[in-house]
């Protein structure tokens, strides 16, 4: 039976429009997966239902919760229905808990609030239990612990507690599980599935990767702009849908491994020998973020390192780069001894995760990608400089009329664009991509890959991409490193460790990061159990 | 005699008091401590003096000595030996009696390698102080010195007791008519009736003096009541207010206060007599006191109290004339004037009449840069190091045209002429001779324009109306209370 | 929290000695002889060697620091030159009027500031907001001495309701002398209440773009509900700021303010002695309030970690 | 470009005016501001003296408008000094608290410590004390005060930028720390400034009136408001004027100075810029 529907339902903000004339339904028990693009509306749609916009928000149509019209309500009644009717989860685990409270307040908060009367006890009681439901240990995560005590995906699990404690009919989660790593994300995925199952809630599961959703929802919406391209039921979806844009999503989203024709050279341009960088904390005994590590890097090839968030790739990056000292071990540069000496910087360079932050903001792209003709030993005049970045440009795919703008004009997309011509200009040797792609939809982080491979081929550049997405890396390098609490657990040809991995840990990565093809079988399959 | 004469008048005016009251006086500045016979800070004697302390000697309001402690007294002929008779049956506010002992003490005490009097010059000339019978003592000098009785008068001379001296600077203890009760430092100072005073009681309860930096507030708290009287009021510019309101009385007297414009003689141009009388003429003292005392002062042309018997007008040697200051400076060889400093201290008069001055003296071309500063700086650069073009203070010391005789003084005026007069004046005896040479020291430094001579400074008594007794000038530092009451209904 | 109470502690203590150095130094330059000042115009010179040797000033500046400072350590600041009584006693005098002034004119601003401050948070935009802002501008704006003659003016000698000036005493009753320091506590107040409230609205706005604002507001809180139960002790630490800077920078900002009512503050005392060269008081007092300063400095840090479990890991 | 805000125009107008008469007040003035003349002392406002007389019958107006000036120009020397000993001081700590050596972050946020412990106006007077009251003295000690609030406010803006992708962009292109601070964080942190120099300058301006009110600050016959002000506090009972003109004069430049300071945040601050972009206005709901 419907739990929820949406009627011809537009939102727009101060008089910009933001969602037009959106239906979809779902029933309890049932999973709907609304899929987009950044801007795509995805989000506000998950808020518009549980009426928490922002201000000048105007409403049209309706969203009907088992036939009465939240739109009606009264801010009062909205705050009954979110209290009994609804909960939500957030795309941002790290702040979404009162940093101030205890995690026990803050679930038993929810809990009196649906029934007032309850006593301290069973309060207690119940608040436990609820954490037991979110897999938290209450020996390892009792009550009175602060939200700074844990994990994303902990903290994340403690918000999903916050909204079943109030057993809601309809969970609204926006993208609850992007920030997080991709075993989490599997886990806390299973999770939500499970709930699903045992009360019978429904649930829609709002995200940006069609591959993330696909053998989870029963339904999928794609939306673009503020409009509903294409809906339907998953069993069916894949195979009938017709709209371009659903194609490409799709596309993206299954990604295909990578061509393995390409020469790798016998000359070592990067050779990391026993490198090891400690932290020394206050009191406490010294973190080795990277222990002990060794590889090398040869000319033409492209070289993947994959690992969680935490596991010491980044800090591995920062000290080939130079920024960081590290403490044991040694870098070789073109069989030289690296330490960041500036004649050394120009066989390297590095495009970075976050197309908004890695530009200065104040500088025009002309002075942003010429920046790393200051290693030069000999400056180059202005003109010089400019036809360099011309050509650079243009080989991105950027027009002349980019060279004056400023980097707030561009879209991720492009800036992405920008920051490799950054990184090419210098015509390095080595280039290392640090989650280059990673802040990017699917759709452009394909092109940006494309752009990527093509490139390095024609320029006969060796790259270094670190990662935490398997998928990514498996369809643009040849050779992979796993990496785990600042150890290299696993080193082989890329196409061997997707097809056997040896190490656990490898194991559960491949498992766990969403694979579009595999879901759809998966799901085909159970069909067919159905129907048998 | 005039003993008797006071109890007269008291006594006829007992019956119109309605009932004693306790009397809030209002000063400006509170002391730093109350032993008079320590610093020189006049603030002091403002509290203490006549109140709680009493010399052998009194000074009243007009200046005149009068019996204090010592009833009366004998001058030998050669005038160096003094027998002081002492009163009997007075008592310190500690109990102790007052003899003959006590007077040898405090003396001793002021005249010590140890002694921090700052008026010890009073005391150099005794040769010997002799305890004749407890209620008789005989001070005798080196040689005959007419203004030692004035001296003795003054709140550095005052009697203490031997236990208590060393704590009078936070707990006085006197033979005078009102004794300390405690001392709210910033606030106020207490004062209480002492019930077993020697000479006519006094109908006060007791006074509290309140310490009022701040001339808004002399004003405001005057206004709400919270004063009964400022024998000192700060500020002359809104007297009028308080003239113009029958509930108050204004009562404008004279201090000892010559308010000059110090000129540093030592120093070219002001070395130069022609420069000083340049600078003289160039003065408008009716500007000066209208512009800067509005009209609350009395213009002086020597360094003389107006009100002493011995004065003489001088204001007309150099009236106000502005060519013949320019055709003076063009003569002393500055036709297009010079540039100097005006070193000011912190109080209004000096301030307000330093920006007239300098503009006064701006009209024939001589260029005077401003330079306020407090009253540390001032005594550490002007006094000691007289390190000054020219400054504008009062000297509030009465009696004080001696200072001329120092060379070393910050003046810097050194004519022997002078100093011999002031020499026969300490020596002599005769008073008809003592005037004459008084008048002779005013006119000497008046014609050599040593400073320019501008105003005398005057005591604004503001007071309820109904409020008598309270004096209305200021030949020395002191608020006497003892012959103050409230007329009328206590409001 | 041990290393983090260390480390607060032993910077308190550097902080302090450095400023005590450079304290009295900056006295031993300040020219003027504080015995010349009580000596007058027409002191004799032997008497004034005399006070000298009394006031031990003719011993070097070495001796004299040491002595100060190993002095203070046990309490002893030593002998007020002017007014030959142990500065401790006129400092704890002074401060009997104060710190009551301080905290009088602290809680008026909070007072005042604090729910003006979340009002105008919670009703953004609106006419409340914008009247109490503009108040807040003009307070800023006003120097709080001219208030404070202003408040004379009308309150004193137009109304006669309290009394212009002075201050009697403690032992006059609490509520007398509550009502002599309720006008320059509120000319104190004003500046300090208009920055407050602007803070607290800020902080307040700020708070409730938070998104675990939004988690309580999905449980079901209503807007205010969220905003007192999650935002308000968010919102209250750089409040706490505000208020440790306000209550030193009050307690020695009240020089003017004591002379305006002529009160028997700390303030006046300081400027009396620093015209008098009572140079002994000076530093005296220049340390406490330094000292003053550090410690409700360290207070204040010592509350955030009561609010904020954050910082009482001291991983932050 | 986002249109000007109320304050802003407002502000911006008040603050516009007064420095026009300030300027003005080099060339002219409608009296000589030195120019004493007793006899026409406590003139009402009227079409001869557009804001009277003072007790020694010179032209108030004359003199605010020098007053105005000389406020001004204390002030913004003062925070002028603040912010160019302040910013470098900020920026060095940062730095160096990013790369290695907490030492120096540490001696330079103690010192500033140190200066904000002190009472201000105590150690204004005790300078004036031991230098003499003048203007030059007046500037100083306003402006030691600016100095930590500079450092501290660059230091902390500069912590965040530090961070940036493109700051490690910039050191892979070999850049220095001094470079880099100039190149990148600076510009990035201006806005910041620029708000915080004109909230300090309204600041300055009240602590310039305190001090010459106290008789520190410009020496006569060279006008100050604050000396204004306290000159005028025993004659406002019979010439109010002399005593509304100064004050008000103070007040609005002050206001002034502040709904511009809040206005050019409004337009500046990044944060609220980001908002209108994005138009993320996280939940406001009504």
């Amino acid at each position: 039976m419907t739990l929820l529907k949406v009627k011809d339902f537009s939102l727009s903000i101060n008089d910009e429009i933001i969602l037009h004339n959106i239906n979809m339904e779902i029933k309890a028990g049932k999973v709907l997966a609304i899929v987009g693009e950044s801007g795509s509306g995805k989000s506000m749609m998950s808020s518009a239902i549980i009426n928490l916009l922002p201000q000048g928000a105007k409403l049209k149509g309706k969203i009907l919760l088992n036939n009465d019209n939240l739109l009606d309500k009264s801010e009062r009644e909205m705050c009954l229905h979110r209290m009994n009717d609804l909960g939500m989860i957030f795309q941002e685990p790290m702040t979404a808990l009162n940093p101030l409270e205890t995690i026990g307040t803050q679930i038993m908060e929810a809990i009196k609030l649906t029934n007032p009367k309850i006593r301290y006890k069973d309060l207690l009681k119940k608040a436990e239990l609820i954490l037991e439901r979110v897999e938290m240990d209450k020996n390892r995560f009792p009550l009175n612990t602060y939200p700074h005590k844990l994990s994303g995906g902990q903290r994340q699990r403690v918000v999903i507690a916050i909204a079943l404690s109030q057993n809601p009919k309809l969970l609204i989660a926006d993208e609850p599980t992007t920030a997080l790593d991709v075993t989490t994300q599997a886990k806390i995925m299973k999770l939500l599935m499970k709930l699903v199952k045992d009360y019978g809630i429904g649930i829609i599961l709002v995200s940006h990767d069609l591959a993330v959703v696909a053998d989870l929802a029963d339904h999928i919406v794609i939306m673009r702009k503020g409009k509903v391209v294409e809906q339907g039921d998953t069993k069916t979806f894949f195979k009938s849908m017709k709209h371009s844009y659903s194609k490409q999503l799709f596309d993206a989203a299954k990604h295909k491994l990578y061509e393995k024709n390409i020469t790798v050279g016998s000359e070592v341009l990067l050779e990391v020998l026993n490198l090891t960088k400690e932290y020394n904390l206050a009191n406490k005994k010294p973190l080795k973020a990277v222990n002990n590590v060794s590889f090398t890097l040869n000319r033409g090839e492209n070289l993947g390192l994959v690992g969680e968030s935490g596991c010491g790739k980044s800090t591995l990056a920062r000290c080939i780069l130079g920024l960081e000292k590290f403490s044991k071990g040694k870098i070789h540069i073109a069989g030289r001894p690296f330490y960041g000496q500036k004649e050394l910087r120009r066989c390297i360079n590095v495009v970075f995760q976050d197309p908004f932050g890695s530009f200065n903001p104040r500088h025009t792209v002309e002075r942003l990608v010429a920046e790393p003709f200051y290693v030069l030993k000999k400056p180059l005049t202005t003109f010089e400089k400019r036809v360099k970045v011309l050509r650079m440009l243009k080989l991105v795919g950027l027009g002349d009329g980019d060279l004056k703008k400023y980097p707030h004009e561009f879209s991720g997309g492009q800036r992405q664009r920008i920051a490799i011509a950054r990184a090419l200009i210098t015509e390095p040797d080595i280039i290392l991509l640090d989650e280059s792609t990673s802040a990017l939809d699917v759709i452009i982080r394909t092109q940006i890959l494309d752009l990527l491979r093509d490139l390095t081929k024609k320029l006969g550049i060796s790259y270094l991409f670190i990662s935490h997405d398997l998928t990514t890396v498996k369809n643009i390098t040849n050779r992979v490193l796993v990496m785990k609490d600042g150890v290299i657990v696993e080193e082989g040809l890329t196409a061997e460790i997707y097809k056997n991995p040896k190490h656990h840990y490898t194991k559960s990565l491949i498992e766990a990061s969403p694979d579009i093809t595999r879901a759809i079988k998966s799901k085909e399959e159970n069909n067919n159990e159905n129907t048998l | 005699m005039k003993i008797i004469n006071l109890v007269i008048i008291l006594l006829s005016s007992w019956p119109c008091i309605a009932w004693p009251v306790t009397l809030n006086v209002g000063l400006q500045l509170e002391p730093p401590n109350l032993d008079p016979t320590s610093g020189a800070a006049a603030a002091i004697d403002d509290v203490v003096y006549g109140n709680i302390f009493e010399g052998l000697v009194r000074i009243n309001e007009d200046g005149d000595v009068q019996p204090g402690l010592s009833l009366s007294w004998d001058i030998g002929d050669d005038g160096k030996s003094y027998i002081f008779y002492l009163a009997k049956g007075v008592l310190f506010h500690n109990g102790d009696p007052f003899t003959a002992t006590d007077v040898k003490f405090s003396f001793s005490r002021a005249r010590s390698d140890s002694s921090t009097n700052a008026k010890k010059y009073i005391f150099k000339p005794i040769v010997d102080i002799n305890v004749i019978d407890p209620h008789t003592v005989m001070i005798t000098l080196d040689q005959a010195r007419p203004d030692f009785l004035f001296n003795i008068g003054l709140g550095d001379a005052v009697i203490v007791n031997k236990d208590s001296a060393d704590r009078n600077s936070f707990n006085p203890v006197g033979t005078g008519p009102f004794k300390f009760i405690k001392w709210v430092r910033g606030d106020r100072v207490e004062l209480e009736r002492y019930k077993k005073y020697w000479g006519p009681s006094v109908f006060l309860e007791g006074a509290h003096f309140k310490f009022i930096t701040d001339p808004l507030s002399a004003y405001t708290a005057m206004k709400a009541g919270d004063i009964d009287a400022f024998p000192n009021y700060p500020v002359p510019e809104n007297l009028f207010l308080f003239e113009n309101d029958p509930a108050y009385e204004v009562v404008i007297g004279l201090t000892a206060g010559e308010t000059i414009l110090a000129t540093n003689n030592r120093n070219p141009p002001f070395d130069n007599v022609l420069v000083r009388k340049a600078i003289a003429y160039a003065i408008d003292r009716s500007e000066l006191i209208d512009g800067a005392m509005f009209g609350n002062a009395v213009p002086i042309g020597s360094h003389f109290a107006p009100n002493h018997p011995d004065y003489i007008d001088l204001t007309g040697l150099f009236p106000h004339n502005l060519d013949q200051a320019r055709q003076l400076l063009l003569s002393a060889g500055y036709p297009n004037g010079f540039s100097a400093s005006l070193k000011l201290p912190p109080p209004i008069y000096a301030r307000r009449t330093g920006e007239l001055i300098a503009s006064q003296l701006g009209r024939v071309g001589i260029n005077i840069k401003i330079e306020n500063m407090e009253w540390s700086q001032w005594i550490d650069q002007v006094l000691i190091n007289k390190n000054y073009d020219l400054s504008i203070v009062s000297h509030v010391e009465p009696m004080d045209i001696n200072i001329y005789a120092n060379h070393n003084y910050y003046f810097g005026y050194d004519n022997d002429e002078f100093k011999q007069i002031i020499l026969d004046i300490e020596t002599n005896t005769d008073a008809l001779n003592s005037s004459r040479l008084y008048k002779l020291a005013q006119k000497k430094i008046a014609e050599d324009a040593v400073n320019g001579y501008l105003f005398q400074l005057g005591k604004y008594g503001v007071w309820k109306t109904g409020l008598k007794g309270m004096w209305s000038n200021y030949p020395i530092r002191s608020n006497d209370l003892r012959g103050v009451y409230l007329e009328g209904d206590k409001q | 929290m041990i290393s983090f109470l260390l480390k607060k502690i032993t910077s308190l203590i550097i902080t302090l000695l450095v400023s005590t150095g450079v304290i009295f130094i900056l006295i031993e330059v300040v020219p003027g002889d504080p015995v010349a000042f009580m000596m007058g115009l027409s002191g004799s010179t032997d008497a004034a060697d005399a006070l000298r040797l009394e006031l031990g000033l003719n011993v070097g500046p070495w001796d004299r620091y040491f002595d100060w400072v190993s002095g203070m350590v046990n309490g002893n600041f030593g002998i007020s030159y002017t007014y030959r009584v142990p500065v401790v006693e006129l400092i704890r005098e002074r401060a009997l009027v104060s710190v009551p002034l301080t905290i009088y004119a602290l809680l008026l601003s909070t007072v005042i500031a604090i729910p003006a401050g979340l009002i105008s948070a919670t009703r953004r935009g609106s006419l409340v907001d914008t009247s109490f802002m503009g108040f807040a501008q003009l307070g800023v704006a006003i120097p709080n001495f001219w208030f404070a003659i202003l408040l004379v003016l009308f309150f004193s000698t137009t109304l006669k309701l309290f009394s212009a000036s002075g201050f009697p005493g403690w032992d006059a009753g609490f509520f007398i002398c509550l009502k002599a320091l309720t006008l320059p506590a509120i000319s104190l107040a004003l500046p300090q209440a208009a920055i407050l409230s602007r803070v607290m609205r800020s902080s307040v706005l700020d708070v409730m773009n938070e998104d675990y604002i939004r988690t309580a507001r999905a449980k079901g809180l209503s807007k205010k509900q969220a905003l007192f139960r999650h935002g308000l002790r968010n919102a209250m630490i750089p409040v706490l700021t505000i208020l440790g800077l306000q209550f030193s920078f009050l307690l020695a900002g009240g020089i003017i303010i004591e002379s305006v009512f002529s009160l028997p503050g700390l303030g006046r005392l300081v400027f009396q002695s620093i015209i008098q060269r009572d140079l002994i008081v000076v530093k005296s007092i220049v340390t406490l309030l330094v000292f003053s300063v550090v410690t409700i400095t360290f207070i204040v840090d010592l509350l955030y970690a009561a609010v904020d479990p954050r910082l009482r890991e001291g991983n932050s | 470009m986002k249109h000007f805000s109320i304050s802003f125009i407002v502000g911006g107008g008040l603050s516009v005016l007064f420095l026009m008469g300030a300027l003005l007040s080099f060339f002219w003035t409608p009296y000589d501001v030195e120019l004493l003349n007793i006899k026409g002392k406590f003139a009402s406002p009227g079409l001869e003296h557009l804001m009277g007389t003072d007790h020694f019958g010179r032209d108030i107006l004359s003199m605010v408008m020098v007053g105005t000036r000389n406020a001004i120009a204390v002030s913004l020397i003062a925070v002028g000094i603040g912010a160019t000993i302040g910013v470098p001081l900020g920026l060095w700590a940062a730095a160096t608290c990013m790369n290695g050596s907490r030492l120096i972050d540490e001696l330079l946020m103690r010192g500033n410590d140190l200066i904000f412990a002190f009472p201000s106006l105590l150690l204004a007077i005790l300078i004036t004390a031991v230098f003499g009251p003048s203007i030059i003295n007046a500037i100083i000690a306003i402006g030691i005060f600016n100095i930590p609030v500079f450092a501290r406010i660059s230091r902390g803006a500069a912590l965040s930028i530090w961070p940036k992708e493109y700051i490690s962009a910039a050191r892979v292109a070999g850049k220095g720390v001094s470079r880099i601070s100039y190149e990148h964080i600076l510009p990035n942190i201006l806005n910041l400034l620029i708000v915080q120099a004109t909230i300090q300058f309204s600041i300055a301006i009240i602590a310039e009136a305190s001090l010459s009110y106290v008789g520190l600050g410009s020496q006569p016959p060279n006008p100050s408001l604050g000396r204004m002000l306290n000159e005028a506090q025993t004659m406002i009972f019979f010439a109010p004027w002399l005593a509304y003109f100064p004050g008000g004069v103070i007040v609005a430049l002050v206001l002034g100075f502040n709904l511009m300071g809040d206005g050019i945040r409004d337009l500046l601050d990044p944060k609220l810029r980001q908002k209108s972009i994005t138009g993320k206005v996280s939940n406001d709901a009504s």
